[in-house]
């Protein structure tokens, strides 16, 4: 049941991602995917990918996206 | 007895060991390459008759084959790898002087592990340890497409890269039924499960593989990404994705489809894809001004020919298929190579701007007209042979569809001897010398024009070793069940 | 609504594929394109992971001496997927530093305003 | 208009997918070869965690692929990035972060690296191994250079790192090549079971890789930060 809601969450932020006009937001939002990625992976019994998933996925891909975000512009222009 | 895995191993350990040359000397940088693709040319020559008499399986870590990863060097593996090494030996000695700006010793090791990458492609024997080679050279190409850093380069190599990735989604997410499917990866254990389950699973898991393979392979309609890639990398790397890359891509779809799915239902759609490929990518290079990019849609027409050639299935189908490989490799790395050394002296891609180049730069020249000889299928060069046994199996094989295909195939090439032919007379009749001093290229480069021009014309001249070799490479993909038992002894 | 409840996780996967096919079809701007390509790499490690588990197994690790080996879940696709998710970052870094030079040259993330990329 | 072709071409794939789908029921037991791998695992290889031994034993080639895989982005990053010596930008001068964030992050900083080790030491004991410590070590690494704003490790060092952990990783398959005639044999005693030495070769090539995604990680985040305005 709590997988359920996480994985509705998952997809509802997943579409706020692809909506969103503020590059910054959509990456925090994708860090959240990211996170609740590793812990359904936890709840599929496989720890080693749930900390992985969460050391690179959630934490460095969000840090290299938003230094790259840093270099160039925040907004999408229309 | 050489263990094969050698051929994977040392150039990467070579790569991961430029850095440290690099600490010594920054002038050693640039020899490593060369020292591998020359050790890689040795062994998988030295390797060419034990494979033919029997092919080698080796496993790596120990256990036998279904529980671990396992290399399987039959001949198909020791005639791709002789091929990857020759055009990659020759290719980093002409990048010994071509390669002057940027991040040099990045660009050699990016070059190796490209190399490395495309022989693990080639000798493994487990689909997803393919996968991973097949990452290694995509990921190592989008980053040497981007190497010159200019605007050109950098569209291309994003370009490529959002649809390369997309296709290694398509072919993990394959992988991934696979495995769902038959609870292993390697590729002879998979052979023998196949028919076990529903035909439409297998159907869509083929069609989901061949799609993303067919991204790197550049098959109509995922062809988008290669005039851009080909045509703004520096020459050397277009020389390598060209003559390697590509035929790496058909490679790969070739094993998955006759070995591992053994489906030859869809060969007859697969024969229509590939003329439809080489007809679009002849009339594109008819109509460019712009001498890399004509010879990157030229790359397109060929890889559609030899798609063609293996879906025609018979020995001589694949044969023919197999030798119009080898002979794409040697003819385009040499145009690439020569047109590189025109464009740089006369500072532009125009093609009208190499007018006298057969007065200035002689040799370079000649290479370049040999290289377009061949490639359009002129005697005594080695495009002559292939072409016509890919003709020949066409017509035996018979039947309305494949003489319908063939013909057009020859009208493809028609078209291609028209644009080749009006690079070669500008080449040297037009023009009244200009401004330019006569001035050759290199030593570094004139030595891969003459070993790729003496291998062309002595291919042409005495197939006879080659199609020994080729007969029984395209034995080994029709004959899976000798694969299957080859591997699970 | 049984359906549903037997494949979460399939459909989880499917929709975050889906998802990030769709932003990288039809989003113009290079930074969610990238985004999206992150999406379909975490929806096929989902899948990979799904495909492995069997209800009720245990992580297969002898944290403790009574585990038995039968009831442990697949642990092969989570090794694949170890290996997809260093190969996701990798793409992904390299991805960003095209872009990121690609801003220093035109000045814009908007394909339609950079000239040769039209797909 | 591209939005519509978009949903036309995902229709086709979810029709085209549930095919095999349909076939792979969710939860149910289908494990073929691995059932060889979690029951012969502690005889074989001596590791408590099987997935452990899938990756660097059974699969260790991939492996090998994939640290190159993670080598080709740095490096290739930091050719696109490159700058010629004379051209590297003065930075804007950036205000320095407060006292508080500088002494927290000092303080926090062994501690992540503590961690990290941690984790990929005990890879074959416990979840996690060379690529979570590794990326833990990054994010340490990540931390300082935002917060405190100088560069604490040198791009040639960290460039010699990652090269001797690769060599190292090739160095141990070529030793198992030449003692027992196969790559990447476990050529190391397999020693007791949850023990910190044991398991052969996994600890060694789980260091390696440790330093090596650490180092390759960390280089990444440090080029994009620095090698551009």
């Amino acid at each position: 049941m709590v997988a359920m809601v996480l994985i509705v969450i998952m997809l509802i932020a997943a579409l706020v991602a692809a909506a969103l006009k503020d590059l910054l937001g959509a990456v925090v939002v994708a860090t959240l995917v990211s996170l609740i990625t590793a812990i359904l992976f936890y709840f599929l019994q496989a720890p080693d990918v749930a900390m992985a998933e969460a050391s690179i996925g959630a934490a460095l891909e969000t840090v290299i996206f938003v230094i790259a975000i840093r270099k160039t512009e925040r907004f999408e222009d229309k | 007895m050489v263990n094969p895995v050698l051929l994977i191993a040392v150039p990467l350990g070579l790569a991961f060991a430029i850095p440290i040359f690099g600490l010594i000397s920054k002038r050693l940088e640039k020899y490593i390459p060369v020292v591998g693709m020359l050790f890689n040319l040795v062994l998988s020559i030295y390797l060419i008759p034990k494979a033919l008499a029997h092919p080698i399986v080796v496993s790596i870590g120990g256990w036998s084959p279904p529980f671990c990863i396992n290399l399987f060097v039959g001949p198909v593996g020791v005639f791709f790898s002789a091929i990857i090494a020759l055009v990659g030996l020759l290719v980093s000695i002409y990048a010994l002087d071509y390669i002057k700006e940027g991040d040099t010793g990045k660009y050699h090791m990016l070059f190796l592990l490209l190399l490395a990458g495309a022989q693990g492609v080639v000798l493994t024997g487990d689909i997803f340890n393919l996968f991973v080679f097949y990452e290694i050279l995509c990921i190592s190409s989008y980053a040497l497409v981007g190497f010159l850093r200019d605007r050109d380069g950098l569209e291309a190599a994003i370009k490529y890269l959002v649809q390369g990735s997309i296709g290694t989604g398509l072919v993990l997410t394959g992988i991934a039924f696979i495995y769902g499917l038959y609870g292993t990866l390697n590729m002879a254990d998979i052979a023998r499960h196949i028919n076990s389950i529903k035909p439409a699973a297998n159907f869509i898991t083929l069609a989901l593989i061949i799609t993303g393979l067919g991204v790197e392979a550049a098959i109509f309609p995922m062809n988008a990404w290669l005039p851009d890639a080909h045509s703004s990398a520096p020459s050397s790397i277009s020389a390598i994705l060209s003559g390697i890359a590509i035929e790496v891509g058909v490679y790969a779809m070739a094993r998955v489809i006759f070995t591992i799915f053994g489906a030859t239902d869809i060969l007859g759609f697969i024969a229509l894809i590939g003329i439809i490929t080489l007809l679009i990518g002849e009339m594109s290079a008819l109509k460019q001004n712009n001498i890399k990019r004509m010879l990157a849609y030229s790359s397109t027409g060929q890889i559609g020919l030899i798609v063609f050639a293996f879906a025609i299935a018979t020995s001589y189908g694949i044969e023919g298929g197999l030798f119009q490989i080898l002979n794409h490799s040697l003819s385009k790395a040499l145009l690439f190579l020569a047109a590189g050394y025109m464009i740089y002296r006369t500072g532009s891609m125009e093609i009208s701007s190499l007018e006298g180049m057969g007065k200035k730069m002689p040799f370079t020249s000649l290479g370049f007209t040999i290289g377009a000889f061949s490639l359009v299928g002129l005697p005594p060069f080695a495009g002559f042979a292939s072409k016509f046994l890919i003709v020949k199996a066409a017509l035996i094989k018979g039947g309305g569809l494949y003489t319908c295909l063939i013909v057009l195939a020859l009208f493809g090439t028609v078209i291609e001897g028209a644009y080749f032919f009006r690079v070669v007379q500008v080449l040297y009749f037009k023009g009244k010398g200009g401004t330019l001093a006569r001035q050759e290229a290199p030593f570094a480069a004139l030595l891969p024009f003459l070993v790729l021009v003496l291998l062309i014309v002595f291919i042409g001249v005495y197939p006879g070793p080659v199609e020994h070799v080729l007969n029984s490479a395209a034995s080994e993909f029709i004959h899976r069940i000798a694969y299957i038992q080859g591997v699970l002894r | 609504m049984n359906f549903l409840y037997a494949n979460t996780y399939y459909i989880a996967a499917f929709g975050l594929i889906f998802i990030g096919l769709y932003i990288v079809m039809a989003k113009r701007n290079l930074v969610k394109v990238i985004i999206g390509l992150s999406f379909v790499d975490s929806g096929i490690n989902l899948l990979l992971i799904s495909i492995g588990y069997i209800k009720g197994g245990t992580a297969p690790i002898f944290s403790r001496p009574d585990i038995s080996p039968l009831k442990m879940v697949d642990p092969v696709p989570q090794a694949l997927v170890l290996t997809a998710i260093v190969i996701g970052v990798a793409v992904l870094a390299l991805a960003l530093s095209l872009v990121v030079r690609l801003y220093q040259e035109y000045g814009t993330l908007d394909i339609r305003k950079i000239r040769g990329l039209k797909w | 208009m591209r939005k519509i072709i978009a949903l036309i071409l995902l229709a086709m794939l979810l029709w085209g997918i549930s095919k095999p789908i349909s076939n792979i029921p969710f939860g149910m037991n289908k494990i073929n070869v691995a059932k060889h791998y979690i029951t012969k695992d502690i005889s074989e290889t001596g590791a408590a965690n099987v997935v452990t031994s899938v990756v660097v034993l059974y699969r260790g080639f991939d492996t090998l692929g994939e640290v190159t895989i993670l080598f080709i982005a740095a490096i290739g990053l930091a050719s696109i990035l490159y700058l010629p010596k004379k051209r590297v930008p003065d930075n804007p001068p950036v205000e320095d972060s407060s006292l508080i964030l500088r002494t927290g992050c000092r303080f926090l900083f062994p501690l992540i690296l503590l961690f990290g080790t941690y984790i990929f030491v005990h890879g074959h004991l416990t979840p996690g191994g060379g690529f979570q410590g590794g990326a833990i070590i990054a994010s340490g690494f990540a931390l300082m250079s935002l917060s405190c704003k100088e560069r604490i490790l040198s791009t040639v060092r960290l460039g010699v790192v990652e090269s001797l952990a690769g060599l190292t990783f090739v160095t141990v398959g070529l030793i198992g090549l030449a003692t027992g005639g196969y790559f990447l044999l476990n050529f190391l005693p397999k020693g007791t079971l949850n023990m910190l030495f044991s398991a052969g070769i996994i600890p060694v090539i789980y260091v390696a890789i440790g330093f090596k995604v650490g180092s390759e990680l960390a280089g990444i985040i440090g080029n994009l930060m620095e090698r551009t305005q």
